[in-house]
């Protein structure tokens, strides 16, 4: 159970280390899968030795979670090319105007 | 015969038997590797040389028939061809592009062959004889292994630094993307029906009688039969056969994808590719076809594999066939028919599955008319919105330029 | 009998599945596209005709026929959402009325939109509309009628936007889709609040439907704001969306402008169907409506609540107002237009004075009427090629002498005129029951100004199009730009028999409702079988039948006395009192002030928050910025004094502590992020640190 | 609907199939090595030297004139001509070619060389044979390998050959009467030196010329 | 610890770092997909073959080659020249405290000192996903559908949008 969690730690810290340093876009949504998946993994791991693993819950949230990751992903991307189609550029850094 | 139908089971067994108990599992899996890795393998050897002499015959000529025993002068009908084949790519150079990302373009035809291998270990090429079944995921298993096959794609295309290479990743990518869909669509109806997702279990549910002497294919239902002309479609747009070889068009894309490979890595994609659709006419037979059933009650007694694997040349040599006959398609009427019509008839086809199961208690005449009725409809109005698109060509300028009475002998 | 409700749900099933066929065909099969419609709705009205039968028959001493067929939809956590179907006389009325209309309005849209090249969209909506209709009047719960309410929403919406490409059309459809969701706005807050209050949708179950004893009780029972009982809040809530729907006055500013559509649509929604809704939703809440402490209203006797009275007070001032802008309009489809928002002004009056059955039955009879002159109205226009303005039409009474046979016989019924003619029962009855409301008596009086203003500007639409003398040579060569146009002819006959079918209807309907012979009102009040022939009624059936019959006269003798003697080109009423025409011309203003307030408020608003964003917050923020920038500026000037090199240090910091704060605002998500997360860290070992403790 | 052209176009490809095993006009392959076509007498691959008599180095008709080298279009023709002369076929002294080679690997098959050959010496071979692991020297034919007799001209084509020995008959008997000719208005000479005839000299100047006319636009 | 369970961690946590580190976004995407691989493995382990084999499907078959094209589409197949982290320092040193902080609690917490080593094999059938899913959970699963659907439009009209003024 321990490991499980530890690794799902290391990933989100990864995924969240990622997201606040990388300059690319891409590469911050991507980190965001890997947050998102790391909670996935606690869910899944909290299934299995929870108290109650026949009410399926865990998993139930992980196959939402991924409908959702995949919606998210689907429009984040989708807003990263309509950033770099504005400003020439997938860099979140120099995308920090607020005004048009 | 049941011993012969076992046949493998049970040297399977007797061999295990030697290994300590504790090594039993893993030698068993072992076995069932060396096993799928000899025998497909194997398969697409013959199935090189046989579908060569096959396209040649459909076109008047004897295809290859020189090579046999070497040194020799027998010639095994030319079936030497595929050792000599093997040999040749295996000791070609291996050539990698300058510009090339060297480890992503080594790494791309190991992705796609081993999942082809880990799709066909699902596949029950016999009573009692799936290397791994998952009694709850089986058919997930499949078809999320099928995933990796696009990401290979990507990366060889990607990897080559060529522009052939990337248009034909790219739509590669978008060819499977879009006939997944219809794909699982169509075998979600099997699913539907049979109430779970394991492929032996499917299987197994085939072997029922019905009309006094046939066994219960699902081909054998209005649904079943739609959704293995819709499955088989996708499944060759899957492997990316003719009519849907645009991802390695040779006429444009030199060879697509895997343009900038050589030698071994080029066999290796050639395995993949020869793999995906073994794996995939396998999955149709299981789905469909009754997979290691007999068709009829009376021919129970010919052993089970013997039955998969007819079934599996049958498709081998229907997939050639189509090969010889139909042109390749273009990139929007490939897209045109994923989405406009296959996506349509694979829903329509869920309903009409539903159909089928509330008018479970319906006599026949009646369940079978509604059920094709349903069917037929969409299918009719939509193949009327087709045939626009896909109308016959006329070459204006080619036939007005021509003179008169060249038109008449031009005829044949 | 059960099995009929049970399978009540095949009517808007019908036009439904044409509709949806009709969507996957393309455009050139017309054919298929129009017989499919027709069909199903034919089929529809023959099942609906079935329905209809069932309801004729009550068992014995069970008073009003009221089937219903409930059954689960889905689970809501621990409650069960249930749908049903209903069929009373109201449903079953309604029911024949949308089916028959429709279908025939569907053969005349045959004719009048052979030209389209959109013939098959066109269909598909009109089906999709029918099914909506019809599936909103089946329905036993709030909750599904609000659904088919939306849904014929949209397809009046698509329909009245039917020809996008005209810019005044895909205005016409906005505006009706804004206006009315105004009202469904209140509509929805109704229900929610009659969920809140009863805990079901479902109009009857057995007992423990929402217009039932029970619920309603529980409801009068209860006050909010003001005193006022609960079920009166969520009766005008409720009729909030009804007035969007119908058109009542704050909201009826979409229906004229609606005429920008196809006239068979016109037809169909803006006067047969769709603006009936807002009328059968009053008629089917009524229970709720007429709720007082008193208890539900009983059959035949109509109490007078503070919901009715709003109904009828605004039903009333529609009607006056419909009818005092239809005098001054020139569009031939907008007089209609104006024509049906005073009409739908009475029903509402006729709701709240006299009970559903006086209501419902101008309803119906007005639904046969108004389609045919909407429909003989669209015959005239397709027959001088697109023209709709009355001035330049003129003489057509030869032209086409079977539009107007047809055309006098819907116009006589509008205004009412005597006897055989089913407006006038219908509005005879509602001015009866008007005159007999003990609160005020002010509403007959302005239905009788009505009737008056309804036949005056009847007969000068008549006197226009088929009796003057036309002036303009273009007008009878149809449009000015193509002066070797054909010149005005007589529809097809797929449109002309249409209109035979339902002038005919238009009169027969008159003998269902007479003095002598109500029948109407004892199928509606379940006493079917006490229904005889004769003559029962008091004298004030008889004053008002000569009331209205004088004011008929007098608007019919004083328009064409006014009009045949005027010179052609100019209104003899715009001579006469040119001011008020203008006015009326102008709609009253509504449109204009509606502009000149709501949106303008909206704009204000708009630029009152622009300038709080700029300038409020913007400043707050820009002078966090200056803050900083002027305590370093200060360091700066001290230490450009050079008192002490000391000062350096202080002049950093300083520095420092404006860059600082600027690092909050430079919009870098990653820089806010790590401080979320570096906040988050810090929260959650405070929260250890003195938890430990 | 679609698949109806599907269906039909694998129904015609299936019969394709099937019928190579039973119509032989669907299988017109013929496998190379072992079956051979028989060649037609117009087959014409790559030029050779002919030689008449057994000998090739001696009766090669070839005289240097190297006039085919001239007209080669992708010049794949290398001649040196002799120092010395021989007497050819039609009984002249000639020069003769020290060296004759053609390099197959380059030449294309044009036959504008045996157009161009005023004394019928090169031809066309139906050989086609000549894959070598030597691609140059393999392919570069001298004139030992480039001569072959007159028989073999005679076998692989038989009117050509005839043709060919008509215009050298011709040749040779103009020659030879030539050569008479030239006997006689020498003899004549001789006499008129010795008893001067009038009547006899314009004869043997009209004739003289006439061979020596004909011969330059003789054909082939 | 578990030599299997060890080397699928390890592949998984490596793969992350690497995905997050290395300057080519593509080799970037393809060690996430290996991560994404390695997590359903771990899925695997744990008795949830459906979250696996679903994760593979849609991660691997969908999302990784939907980040694929996005890179593509914005240029993004060159390693890109330049700085590729923002103050990378802070960054680390805040995920690192996060990480501390998450580490923190699980070493200290009390619930799952008292979870059992090794449960047994608990049942998941894809029968009982799917009864959840129409039968309790139906309203989340339309939502998502809506989602979805929306998703869809939006992600279309969102990256189209910009084509049509210029």
């Amino acid at each position: 159970m321990t490991p499980y969690l530890i690794v799902s730690a290391l990933l989100f810290s990864i995924g969240f280390a990622g997201v606040l340093t990388r300059r690319n876009a891409i590469l911050v949504l991507v980190g965001v899968e890997l947050m998102l998946n790391a909670a996935n993994l606690n869910f899944v791991a909290f299934w299995r030795h929870g108290p109650n693993p026949a009410a399926l819950d865990g998993v139930m949230f992980v196959v939402f979670a991924i409908a959702v990751a995949a919606a998210e992903a689907a429009v984040g991307l989708a807003l990263v090319i309509a950033i770099h189609r504005h400003c020439r550029s997938g860099n979140v850094d120099e995308a920090s105007g607020m005004k048009g | 015969m049941a011993s012969l139908d076992q046949i493998f089971v049970a040297l399977k067994d007797w061999l295990v038997a030697f290994v300590p108990v504790a090594l039993q599992p893993l030698a068993g899996a072992l076995l069932s590797i060396v096993a799928i890795m000899a025998v497909f393998p194997g398969i697409f050897a013959l199935t090189t040389v046989v579908e060569r002499k096959l396209l040649a015959r459909f076109q008047n000529r004897p295809g290859p028939n020189r090579v046999g025993i070497p040194l020799t002068k027998i010639r095994l009908a030319g079936f030497g061809q595929f050792a000599a084949d093997g040999i040749k790519s295996l000791t070609k150079e291996d050539i990698v592009p300058r510009n090339a990302d060297r480890i992503v373009h080594f790494v791309a035809p190991f992705v796609l062959v081993a999942p082809a291998f880990l799709s066909l270990s699902v596949v029950p090429v016999g009573r009692n004889m799936a290397a791994l079944d998952f009694r709850e995921t089986g058919l997930l298993f499949f078809f999320a292994v099928g995933a990796a096959t696009e990401l290979s794609v990507f990366m060889a295309g990607w990897s080559s630094r060529n522009k052939y290479s990337l248009l034909g990743a790219m739509r590669g990518i978008a060819q499977m993307l879009s006939y997944e869909l219809p794909l699982i669509l169509s075998s979600l109806v099997v699913v539907m029906m049979a109430g779970t997702l394991s492929l032996a279990t499917i299987a197994e549910r085939q072997s029922g009688v019905q009309w006094g002497v046939v066994h219960s294919w699902h081909v054998f239902t209005p649904w079943g039969f739609a959704g293995f002309l819709i499955f088989l479609t996708a499944a060759c747009a899957e492997s990316n056969r003719t009519p849907f070889d645009l991802p390695e068009a040779e006429s444009e894309l030199v060879a697509g994808y895997f343009t900038e490979y050589s030698g071994f890595k080029f066999a290796l994609f050639f395995l993949g590719e020869y793999l995906g659709m073994f794996a995939i006419s396998g999955v149709a037979i299981t789905l469909f076809l009754g997979g290691w059933n007999a068709p009829f009650t009376f021919l129970d007694w010919v052993p089970s594999w013997m039955w998969f694997f007819g079934k599996l040349v049958g498709f081998i040599l229907f997939f050639i066939w189509l090969r010889a006959t139909l042109p390749r398609l273009r990139v929007d009427q490939l897209m045109d028919l994923a989405w406009k019509f296959m996506l349509p008839m694979s829903l329509v086809n869920l309903v009409v599955a539903g159909v089928w199961h509330l008018a479970a208690s319906w006599p026949h005449l009646l369940r079978w008319p509604l059920c094709v009725a349903i069917l037929a409809l969409p299918y009719w109005l939509l193949s009327r919105g087709f045939q626009t698109r896909f109308k016959t060509r006329t070459y204006r300028f080619a036939e007005e330029s021509r003179p008169a009475p060249a038109t008449a002998a031009a005829g044949p | 009998m059960d099995r009929i409700v049970e399978h009540l749900w095949i009517i808007p099933a019908l036009p439904l599945l044409a509709a949806g066929i009709i969507a996957l065909l393309k455009r050139p099969h017309r054919k298929a596209a129009a017989a499919l419609a027709i069909g199903s709705l034919g089929l529809a009205f023959l099942v609906s005709c079935v329905a209809f039968a069932a309801t004729l028959h009550p068992a014995a001493g069970a008073g009003t026929v009221r089937l219903t067929h409930n059954f689960a939809w889905f689970d809501l956590g621990e409650s069960t959402l249930r749908l049903g179907w209903l069929l009373d006389p109201l449903t079953a009325g309604m029911l024949v009325m949308v089916t028959f209309v429709g279908s025939l309005i569907f053969v005349f849209s045959v004719g009048y939109m052979a030209h389209d090249p959109n013939f098959t969209r066109f269909f598909g909506f009109l089906s999709l509309f029918a099914a909506a209709m019809l599936g909103l009047l089946v329905a036993n719960n709030l909750l599904f009628l609000f659904m088919c309410w939306e849904v014929v929403g949209l397809a009046s919406y698509l329909l009245i936007g039917f020809w996008f490409q005209k810019p005044e059309a895909a205005a016409a459809a906005k505006k009706a889709f804004v206006t009315t969701r105004i009202g469904d706005l209140g509509f929805f807050l109704g229900m929610v609040w009659l969920y809140h209050g009863t805990g079901t949708l479902l109009f009857y179950d057995k007992g423990a439907g929402c217009l039932e004893q029970g619920a309603i009780a529980s409801l009068v029972a209860q006050t909010t704001l003001g005193g006022m009982a609960v079920s009166t809040a969520i009766s005008l809530l409720l009729f909030c969306g009804a007035a969007g729907k119908s058109g009542q006055v704050p909201l009826h500013v979409w229906l004229p402008d609606a005429m920008e559509g196809p006239t068979p649509v016109s037809a169909l929604i803006h006067a047969a169907t769709m603006v009936a809704a807002g009328v059968f939703l009053v008629a089917r809440v009524f229970p709720l409506l007429g709720a007082s402490a008193a208890g539900l209203p009983a059959d035949g006797h109509v109490p007078h609540t503070a919901a009715l009275a709003v109904v009828t007070w605004i039903g009333a001032i529609t009607a006056v107002f419909g009818a005092l802008v239809a005098v001054a309009q020139s569009d031939i489809k907008r007089i209609l237009a104006y024509s049906t928002v005073s009409q739908l002004g009475y029903m509402m009056m006729g709701l709240g004075v006299g009970g559903p059955a006086v209501g419902m039955f101008h309803l119906l009879a007005h639904a046969f009427f108004k389609a045919l002159l909407f429909l003989g109205a669209g015959s005239v226009i397709h027959g001088c090629h697109g023209e709709q303005d009355i001035r330049r039409m003129g003489g057509l009474r030869k032209a086409m002498p079977a539009t107007f046979a047809t055309y006098a016989v819907g116009m006589m019924a509008l205004a009412g005129f005597p006897l055989v003619f089913s407006g006038f029962w219908s509005k005879d009855e509602i001015l009866h029951a008007a005159l007999a409301w003990s609160p005020s008596r002010l509403p007959f009086a302005l239905g009788l100004f009505g009737a008056f203003l309804t036949a005056f500007y009847m007969i000068r639409q008549m006197w226009f199009v088929f009796f003057a003398p036309s002036a303009h040579p273009a007008a009878r060569h149809g449009h000015d730009t193509r002066p070797d146009a054909a010149a005005p002819h007589d529809s097809p006959p797929v449109m002309t028999v249409s209109l035979a079918i339902l002038a005919g209807a238009t009169v027969a309907m008159s003998l269902l409702a007479t003095p002598v012979w109500p029948w109407f009102h004892a199928y509606l009040g379940g006493h079917l079988d006490h229904l005889h022939v004769g003559w029962d009624a008091d004298g004030a059936v008889l004053a008002t039948m000569a009331l209205s019959t004088v004011a008929v006269a007098l608007g019919t003798g004083v328009s064409w006395r006014l009009y045949s003697r005027s010179a052609t080109g100019t209104d003899a009423v715009e001579r006469l009192v040119p001011r008020l025409f203008g006015a009326l011309r102008g709609r009253l203003y509504v449109d204009g002030f509606y502009a000149a307030t709501v949106f303008r408020l909206n704009r204000a608003a708009a630029t009152a928050f622009d300038w709080i964003d700029r300038f409020v917050w913007g400043s707050l923020a820009g002078s966090t910025a200056w803050i900083a920038t002027g305590f370093s500026w200060l360091g700066r000037l001290l230490d450009d004094a050079g008192i002490n090199p000391g000062f350096d240090a202080g002049c950093a910091g300083t520095r420092g502590t404006g860059r600082l704060v600027s690092l909050f605002q430079n919009g870098q998500t990653q820089r806010y992020l790590r401080l979320v997360g570096g906040g988050i860290v810090a929260i959650v070992v405070a929260v250890a640190w003195t938890g430990k403790k | 609907m679609i698949g109806i052209g599907i269906a039909k176009g694998l129904v015609q490809t299936a019969r394709n199939l099937l019928g190579t095993y039973t119509d032989k006009d669907r299988l017109p392959t013929i496998e190379y090595p072992e079956e051979r076509q028989a060649l037609t007498e117009a087959t014409r691959q790559f030029p050779f030297l002919v030689h008449d008599g057994d000998d090739p180095a001696k009766g090669l008709r070839c005289v240097a004139c190297q006039i085919c080298e001239k007209e080669c279009p992708p010049k794949c023709i290398y001649i040196v001509k002799s120092r010395d002369k021989r007497v050819d076929y039609k009984g002249q002294m000639q020069f003769y070619p020290a060296t004759f080679d053609i390099d197959y690997s380059v030449c294309m098959s044009c036959q504008i060389c045996v157009e161009v050959c005023p004394f019928e010496s090169i031809k066309m071979d139906t050989e086609f044979e000549f894959s070598t692991a030597d691609r140059f020297r393999g392919l570069l034919f001298d004139k030992h390998r480039l001569a072959k007799s007159d028989a073999h001209y005679h076998r692989i084509h038989p009117t050509d050959a005839a043709e060919s020995d008509a215009v050298m008959a011709a040749e040779r008997a103009k020659a030879e009467a030539k050569a008479k000719a030239d006997a006689e208005a020498k003899a004549k000479a001789a006499a008129a030196k010795l008893a001067p005839t009038p009547a006899a000299s314009p004869e043997a100047q009209m004739e003289a010329p006439k061979p020596g006319s004909d011969t330059p636009t003789m054909p082939m | 610890m578990n030599p299997i369970f060890a080397i699928l961690a390890g592949v998984t946590v490596g793969a992350a770092v690497a995905a997050m580190a290395l300057r080519n976004l593509v080799h970037s995407v393809l060690c996430l997909t290996v991560s994404l691989v390695g997590l359903a493995l771990l899925y695997l382990r744990l008795g949830a073959e459906f979250a696996g084999f679903v994760q593979i499907l849609v991660y691997v078959g969908a999302v990784a080659i939907l980040i694929m094209f996005a890179v593509l589409l914005t240029r993004g197949g060159e390693a890109p020249p330049g700085r590729i982290a923002n103050a990378p320092w802070s960054g680390l040193a805040v995920a690192a405290a996060v990480f501390a902080m998450i580490a923190w609690a699980i070493a200290r917490s009390p619930a799952l000192r008292g979870m059992a080593k090794d449960p047994a094999q608990p049942p998941l059938s894809v029968k009982a996903i799917g009864d959840k899913l129409t039968g309790d959970l139906v309203l989340p699963l339309q939502v998502v559908a809506l989602l979805l659907t929306a998703a869809l439009v939006g992600g279309v009209v969102i990256a189209m949008s910009e084509k049509e003024t210029e």
